[in-house]
């Protein structure tokens, strides 16, 4: 019975004009009541903070992929580009994320408990694994650049640590670098955001492709063109599956690929995307010139950035849009009824 | 009721999940109307052609209970021949004198009582003094025996009187004149009547959209008619009782702080009629009637006696002489506009904000700049005590601070929970609180304040030799104090209220114990009993949960804990319940010595006095109400659907237009209420009405009320945060049709213009505001809350600022529930700009210049007494001071 | 812990789930709109105990309802809805009202009506809803479940609850919550807890004395109805039939089956129009039941990433 | 983290029966010492709703001589426990930082309040009063009526105060001839 009336079309979001145009044209007819044009579901009250971080959690990510694969394979300008790279993105997205705590003091309560349940408590402790390895790296690294001279002092047995165990540890920050690149995926999927929920399927891979793509795009930057043929590749890789997995997740959205057009979000998506072919192309050619793998890997870095936030606008702003919350449901209704266990539902929540 | 008596309203809501049908009748559509089976919206002020078609309805159909009737009411009673009905005169009763605008109402009487009694009083005397407050309860000067038809034949008798009074009001009349569908008043009648009773009873709750109307008594007497007729009085699940709207409005009724009574509703004593204790007495008592009002004379001795102690005594009329006589209108409204010519020195705000609370804002407020000074005792800092910073007059220029003389005393009050005391509620339960903490800072009860106020007083005068102070030193003002700050014992208070033997300082347990000698006090005969046994009966709380559903021991309601009124009359004749269903008190042949009346509350009769009793010959008073007279209050033990005295504007109620009103009135010639008192002057302009040109300047009918969320003048709501959020700003509630005549935007704003003022808010335009149809016309309605003022979380216009004076002339209440009024969109202009705009609008409507429109529209007042009628009141600074 | 699916989706009693052992019977509401007088005493009362500040002295201008929504600072919510029926749509003038329920052709033509015969004044059916919105403590709740600290937690009474003295701020339940219920507080200034989640308790500190919660207990009507879900339940059934036989077939109930995507909720409604005029979801699913299916992708994409770095070196071995 | 170690909650998860943590396992010290106003309260002022007339039964909670808690009385045959949103805001009422507790004074031609100790203020008013009384002082009326009133003086209020208060207020005027004295009952 609840399901028959939405079909009549009778009633509108909102007073006003505004969101019945002929642009709709790709989704269905938009008829669904609301409460005034109300949200439902809540935004994030996350800020810049949150999608800077999935940048910078990224980079931090493949870098110390690159920083492992160059450390084994004796490519010093890249692991050191890598090991450096991951530290400044670590350390940046540690600022980003208390900075976004609504009690910043409390940051240590994150590690109160061990929550399967909670991307979030899972990420934090991937991040508390991670960390400290790619900080080892990263200071492993910084020892090497202290003049010999200097290494002889009090704290001589500490660089002596470092050398021993700068390698070993930049291989477990390696290991462990893939979770922190994936699980920002399931950090916004796992959310009652529209367009974070609904690209639940391709996300991590959206994620995971610009993670290379950007960290690849660091090390082309950061090292001679001779050592950086494996981040080229690495760059190259992710800039493709994340190009073709976003173009994947957007057919799978439905109704909620929608803010990823639209807007401000719109423009930051066409930005990401086009950067990122640019980067890509522009990597093709990189491995001749450093000058061409500098622009290509800025491009590459700053395409990634586009997407993290632009996937992060879109799904604020399906959240302000009882839209994206009411249709999708009214639609699975239709098509399937309402959710009733052991059924699961195809779908966003 | 959901709208202003929300946990009252939980009874409703539980009667219709019980089956109960719900009909709702408002000019708006409310919160209550949204849990109506039926909503019949109407337009404001008809309700007396409304309720006056439900009565002919039950006339007609012959519906009402005839058995209740015959017996109970004076139904059968025959009236004088020389009464002539409003059918006869266009609107007016015999008897009218064009130029007082009061009747004279011998014809009004009983057959055979045209002369008699010492009650034919000067009607414009008792329009001044607002003589129907002590009249309705005093009951009638009549003759104990009066001429009766039982068959209700008789063409003179009261029941065919009100057939033929009401035979206007046909459903026809009803819809052309309310706007409301036949088919909808048929439904509201067909649901009254058949649920009313042998098996059945139906309640009738009201409030002020009601009485506050140039025709609110008449609008709850026709009410009264419709219950009585249906014998839904006295019994379980009828009445017709008054939803009040603060905490003690009925304890401040009962022991009033009104210009016109005393405790219990004695009468202040006027200085035409009652220069005596005895004559005093005798115009409470009216030897020769029926009923309880025969012991006035001790009810008026125990309050002198409670007033002024020892000095008291039968030698001196027990002080009756220090009692301070009234000579005519003293109401509050009266008062403010004597502020404005400065005739009053000192003002005293008691927990009242009348600067947003009270008709005509800026009357209000131009008195109190006016005062030599003003004493204001609240919770918060209101607008009544800031009026001379911040009023919109501030705003006008028309009070400059500078230039403003009145000093003003801010003495912050005690809340509820920090003292002791009862609040009497809307159903006469007295309940007692116990203080919870003591108040902060100077905070100080009204307690406190008046006892060491009187203190002090007493002490400055302790030494006069003059006559005048005598009073003063002689007066009774010996309470026990305690704590910090010497509060006065309320318990003592209450004591002396209820009254003791002053011999043994034994509480009195029933105001029959009270003696006329001297030998006992007590300061409001009706609260005797308050403190039976010398227990606090008020302070009683026993669980609901531990008792039936009358709930007889939870505080104590007067009279004599009685918790329905005239419940005599939910036995029959016999004694007997009327059906199982609704017994409530019965006569118990064979309880106590030779049968007592029992049941579920204390019986409204003499415990032992049986249903066949009929009095001897001649008898009066007490021993004159029969078995069978439920009406004990009233000079023949009957209800009555035809009031032969007591009422200003005639013995049976009728349809006047609202004083300001865009349409004439249908029925007859005579328009509004042609007794109302009215204050012409040049700052109480009335817009103009038909017969009257140019009242389509003020197209609009407004009428106001309360939001759930807000109290009143919003003294102790907008400085709570609690409450300012959840209807943070004023608005004016339209519907569709006339936001898109006017041209206004939802949530935009608006101003409501009137010759008064002009206030705005934020325009709500919702379909619960619907045209209605009146006399072939559209008339738009428009509602405003009338919360806001200055002051507060959330500031707004005062919706009282657009009202003028115009009074029911039996209560002297002011008609601010309906009025004309335009409506433009924007916000209202500022400063001078803003009495531009009115005097405008005034000019156009022709009442700029001092022209007051006509009272009298009918008859041969009509050209001369209407026009001009000036305001007869005394000018009583004139009076010689010594 | 994964393989229990009953922990993310489907039927369960939550206290017990949650591993409380002899837990009291669930507690929850059951808000019987239909008899909703939109007082608002459920939002002071809740406001007063819970010492929830005041905030927002705006004019909403959306019928009376001047709260908006549920947020931090609003743990109860009236909604208020003024509907016009279908049977005098198209009599209606067609003014802008800003209400939730225009008519299809719902905007522009100012210029009818309030001339000529066609002055509006005719009869309408028309109906005021009223709504008392609350938390809706989920049998499966995604704040709780993604709450990084353990902040939000299942009572004994099978409520869901915010620990003060734990919560951080992250805000990550805001987004998780499926009906737009909870919300870190941002002020006003000097208020307590700023910066931090909060939402209905259901009273818990209350509920441990057995005294009933504070909106519950000042409801004038019992719309808001305080009690044992199971018995709520079926309290909730038969009012519903009992109101379709008296011909209101308008009323259903939300929340109230166990079998739903949120397991059922502890707090649940009669509504008379469809969830969404109230601005419920109207068929919510909580989050975490596809978390699984989210850390299978996620681990497959991670996999994937690493690969694609050994390949990167690989591929370079030239 | 102030506990112990064991303490900890994610020891705890892993020692009892919460695994995934959602329950009996992060519960926090302030949880578990949770107790309502209604139970730590010194004792209960049984107390009437100050707005409408209606007389809802209210129970005042009072700790250290602070009011914590207003609530509806259960027993009440009126209200059934049940409140308004006004009586609901009835600790809002008296616990507002806006209360006026202090005495203010605007003298004549003032533009500002000042400040005023209540006992110099009762004293200034008691004065005024004498003295309106005085110069207004009626003997007789205007048709040598006897009726010895002042009508120099006037009040408003009472529908919010109590019974034994206007009966005081009442009887000191009536005593000293003030007659003005009116309430919201006609309003």
């Amino acid at each position: 019975m609840s399901s028959d009336r939405t079909g009549q079309g009778s009633i509108h979001d909102r007073p006003g004009p505004r969101g019945r145009g002929a642009e709709r044209s790709m989704v269905p007819p938009a008829e669904f009541t609301s409460y005034y044009g109300h949200n439902v579901v809540k935004p994030s009250p996350w800020e810049h903070d949150i999608p800077a971080y999935l940048f910078a959690g990224g980079v931090a990510a493949g870098s110390s992929l690159l920083a492992a694969g160059a450390s084994l394979t004796g490519r010093p300008a890249l692991r050191r580009t890598g090991r450096l790279g991951a530290l400044v993105a670590f350390s940046f997205s540690m600022v980003a994320l208390v900075h976004d705590l609504g009690r910043p003091m409390r940051f240590l309560h994150m590690l109160r408990t061990v929550k399967l349940t909670s991307p979030m408590s899972v990420g934090t402790w991937i991040l508390s694994v991670y960390g400290p390895f790619a900080a080892l790296a990263a200071l492993a690294e910084v020892a090497g650049l202290v003049p010999a001279g200097a290494t002889q002092g009090r704290l001589r047995w500490a660089f002596r640590l470092l050398d021993r165990f700068g390698g070993p540890a930049g291989v477990v920050a390696g290991v462990t670098a893939p979770s922190v690149a994936a699980y920002t995926a399931v950090l916004l999927s796992d959310t009652a955001t529209p367009s974070w929920h609904s690209a639940y399927r391709e996300l991590p891979f959206v994620f995971c492709g610009s993670a290379a793509a950007a960290s690849g795009g660091l090390g082309m930057i950061g090292a001679p063109v001779t050592q950086a043929g494996p981040a080229r590749r690495f760059a190259l890789g992710g800039a493709l599956v994340e190009l073709v997995m976003e173009r994947r997740m957007e057919r799978s959205m439905g109704l909620t690929a929608e803010p990823l057009h639209d807007g401000h979000a719109g423009r930051l998506m066409k930005a990401a995307q086009s950067l990122t072919v640019l980067g890509g192309v522009g990597t093709l050619l990189a491995g001749r010139s450093r000058s061409v793998a500098v622009v290509s890997g800025v491009a590459l870095m700053a395409g990634s950035a586009c997407t993290r936030f632009g996937i992060f606008e879109a799904g604020q702003r399906s959240a302000k849009d009882p839209k994206y919350t009411v249709v999708p449901q009214r639609e699975r209704i239709a098509r399937e009824g309402p959710t009733r266990y052991p059924d699961h539902p195809v779908g966003g929540p | 009721m959901a709208e202003a008596h929300p946990v009252g309203f939980q009874w409703v809501m539980e009667a219709k999940s019980r089956g109960a049908k719900v009909i709702h009748v408002d000019p708006r559509f409310t919160r209550t109307s949204a849990h109506a089976d039926t909503f019949v919206p109407l337009r404001v002020g008809t309700d007396i052609a409304f309720l006056g078609g439900v009565i002919n309805y039950v006339l007609q159909n012959e519906l009402d209970f005839r058995e209740y009737v015959v017996a109970y009411t004076n139904a059968p009673t025959i009236v004088s021949e020389q009464f002539r009905d409003t059918d006869d005169l266009d609107g007016l009763f015999s008897g009218f004198d064009p130029e007082t605008r009061t009747y004279e109402t011998a014809s009004w009487q009983y057959d055979s009582q045209e002369n008699d009694g010492a009650q034919r009083e000067d009607h414009e005397m008792q329009r001044e003094t607002a003589s129907a407050l002590q009249h309705e309860t005093h009951g009638l000067s009549i003759d104990s025996e009066v001429r009766r038809d039982e068959t209700l034949q008789h063409p003179n008798c009261v029941y065919q009187v009100l057939k033929r009074h009401f035979a206007r009001y046909t459903p026809e009349m009803v819809a052309l004149t309310c706007g409301v569908s036949e088919e909808d008043f048929l439904e509201v009648c067909k649901a009254w009547t058949e649920n009313s009773g042998r098996e059945r009873t139906t309640a009738l709750v009201y409030s002020v959209g009601w009485t506050q109307h140039s025709v609110g008594v008449q609008y709850i007497r026709t009410g009264a008619i419709l219950q009585l007729l249906l014998g839904n009085l006295g019994r379980p699940g009828g009445g017709i009782m008054a939803l009040r709207g603060h905490a003690s409005i009925q304890g401040s009724t009962d022991i009033p702080t009104l210009f016109n009574i005393l405790p219990g509703y004695l009468p202040m004593p006027n200085a035409e009629q009652h220069t005596t204790l005895q004559e005093w007495v005798d115009a409470v008592r009216h030897p020769g009637a029926k009923g309880f009002w025969a012991n006035a004379g001790a009810y008026g001795v125990n309050l002198l006696k409670a007033y002024w102690g020892d000095a008291a005594t039968s030698e001196n009329d027990f002080c009756f002489d220090y009692v301070p006589k009234i000579t005519g209108d003293h109401g509050t409204y009266r008062t403010v506009l004597d502020m404005i010519d400065g005739k009053v020195k000192g003002y005293f705000l008691l927990g009242q904000n009348p600067a947003v609370g009270s008709a005509h804002g800026r009357a209000q407020r131009l008195g109190m700049a006016n005062l030599d000074w003003l004493v204001v005792r609240d919770l918060f800092e209101i607008e009544s005590a800031t009026f001379w910073k911040n009023s919109p007059e501030v705003e006008t220029g028309e009070i400059v601070p500078e230039e403003c003389r009145t000093e003003v005393f801010l003495m912050p009050a005690a809340s509820h929970v920090e003292k002791e005391g009862t609040f009497t509620q809307t159903q006469r339960v007295l309940q007692w609180r116990e203080k919870a903490v003591e108040p902060p800072g100077d905070c100080r009860s009204e307690l406190w304040f008046f006892y060491h106020l009187g203190r002090m007083v007493r002490e400055r005068l302790a030494a006069s030799t003059e006559e005048k102070d005598r009073p003063i030193q002689d007066l009774a003002w010996d309470y026990p104090v305690h704590g910090e700050h010497d509060e006065p014992s309320a318990d003592a208070v209450l004591r002396e209220i209820n009254g003791y033997e002053i011999a043994t300082g034994r509480p009195l347990s029933l105001f029959t114990e009270m003696k006329d000698d001297g030998s006992t006090l007590g300061g409001c005969w009706i609260y005797t009993g308050v403190y039976k046994d010398g227990v606090n009966q008020a302070a009683r709380r026993k669980s609901r949960h531990e008792q039936d559903y009358v709930a007889a021991e939870w505080g104590w309601a007067w009279p004599a804990n009685r918790r329905i009124l005239y419940n005599r009359a939910s036995a029959d004749p016999d004694g007997k319940p009327w059906s199982d269903r609704k017994a409530y008190i019965w006569w118990d042949p064979d309880a106590g010595e030779s049968g007592e009346w029992t049941g579920q509350d204390v019986p409204d009769f003499e415990r032992t006095k049986p249903p066949s009793y009929r009095p001897p010959e001649g008898a009066d008073g007490v021993a004159g109400i029969a078995g069978d007279d439920p009406f004990i209050m009233q000079g023949d033990g009957k209800g009555s659907l035809y009031v032969p005295q007591g009422l200003i504007d005639g013995p049976l109620p009728t349809h006047y237009e609202p004083v300001e009103s865009p349409f004439r009135n249908p029925l007859y010639g005579q328009q509004a209420n042609p007794t109302r008192k009215e204050y012409e002057r040049d700052e109480n302009r009335m817009n103009p009405s038909p017969p009257e040109e140019h009242s389509e300047v003020f197209p609009y009918v407004f009428t106001t009320s309360r939001l759930t969320e807000h109290h009143t003048a919003g003294g102790m709501s907008r400085y709570v945060e609690h409450l300012a959020e959840l209807q943070p700003e004023m608005f004016v509630e339209v519907s569709p049709a006339l936001a898109a005549q006017v041209g206004l935007e939802h949530n935009g704003w608006c101003h409501v213009v009137t010759a008064r003022s002009a206030v705005e808010g934020r325009v709500h335009i919702t379909d619960r505001l619907r045209p209605l149809r009146v006399e072939g016309r559209t008339v738009h309605q428009v509602w405003l809350p009338y919360h806001w003022g200055s002051g507060g979380i959330v500031t707004g216009d005062s919706a009282n600022d657009l009202f003028g004076i115009s009074l029911d002339p039996n209560v002297l209440i002011q008609e601010s529930k309906v009025g004309t009024c335009d409506v433009r969109p924007g916000r209202r202009p500022r400063g001078q700009a803003m009495r531009d705009l009115v005097a405008d609008h005034s000019a156009r409507a022709g009442v700029a210049s001092g022209a007051y429109p006509l009272v009298v529209t009918t008859g041969p007042g009509a050209a001369s007494g209407g026009k001009s009628d000036g305001d007869p009141t005394p000018d009583p600074s004139s009076g010689e001071t010594t | 812990m994964f393989g229990k699916r009953n922990s993310l989706y489907g039927p369960v009693d939550p206290a017990p789930e949650t591993g409380y052992v002899d837990a009291p019977a669930r507690k929850g509401f059951f808000t019987d709109t239909s008899i909703c007088i939109g007082c608002k005493a459920c939002e002071v009362a809740c406001k007063e105990w819970n010492d929830v500040p005041g905030e927002g002295f705006d004019q909403l201008g959306l019928s009376y309802d001047n709260t908006g929504s549920l947020n931090a600072n609003s743990w109860r919510h009236v909604a208020f809805i003024e509907q016009p029926r279908k049977a005098a749509e198209e009599k209606a003038p067609p003014v802008e009202l800003g209400m939730p329920a225009l008519r299809p052709d719902g905007v522009g033509a100012t210029d009818v009506g309030g001339a000529g015969g066609s002055d509006g004044a005719e009869a309408m059916d028309f109906r005021w809803l009223m709504s008392s919105d609350v938390c809706k403590h989920c049998t499966h709740a995604a704040c709780l479940d993604v709450c990084p600290t353990g902040s939000l937690f299942r009572t004994e009474f099978g409520t869901v609850v915010v620990q003060d003295d734990i919560c951080n701020g992250c805000g990550y339940c805001v987004p998780a919550c499926p009906f737009g219920v909870i919300e870190r507080r941002k002020g006003p200034q000097g208020s307590k807890n700023v910066g931090i989640a909060q939402k209905c308790t259901l009273c818990y500190d209350r509920l441990t004395v057995g005294e009933t919660p504070s909106c519950a207990k000042a409801c004038p009507t019992e719309s808001i109805q305080f009690g044992d879900v199971e018995e709520l339940r079926e309290r909730a059934q038969r009012r519903v039939e009992d109101l379709h036989g008296r011909g209101v077939m308008d009323a259903r109930l939300y929340g109230n089956d166990p079998d739903d995507g949120v397991g059922g909720t502890g707090a649940f409604f009669l509504l008379l129009d469809e969830p969404e005029v109230y601005g419920f979801p109207p068929d919510p699913v909580v989050t975490t039941a596809d978390l699984p299916r989210m850390f299978n992708r996620a681990t497959t994409a991670g996999v994937a990433l690493l690969a694609g770095a050994v390949a990167a070196f690989v591929g370079s071995r030239r | 983290m102030s506990r112990s170690f064991l303490g900890w909650p994610v020891l705890r998860q892993l020692r009892g029966s919460d695994p995934l943590g959602r329950g009996p396992a992060v519960r926090s010290k302030a949880t578990e010492s949770l107790a309502p106003r209604t139970a730590t309260a010194d004792r209960v002022a049984r107390s009437v709703c100050p707005y409408c007339a209606v007389g809802c039964g209210q129970r005042v909670f009072v700790k250290d001589e602070k009011v914590v808690q207003i609530e509806g009385d259960q027993d009440s045959p009126i209200s059934r426990g049940r409140l308004c949103p006004k009586g609901s805001a009835s600790k809002n009422l008296v616990t507002s930082d806006l209360r006026q507790t202090t005495v203010r004074y605007r003298r004549p031609y003032g533009t500002e309040w000042e400040d005023l100790d209540l006992p110099t203020a009762m004293e200034m008013i008691a004065d005024r009063l004498v003295k309106a009384r005085n110069d207004t002082w009626q003997e007789l009326d205007e048709k040598d009526r006897r009726v010895r009133r002042t009508l120099g003086v006037a009040s408003l209020g009472g529908a919010t105060l109590d019974n034994e208060e206007n009966y005081l207020i009442k009887k000191l005027f009536t005593a000293m001839g003030a007659i003005q004295i009116e309430n919201q009952a006609r309003i």
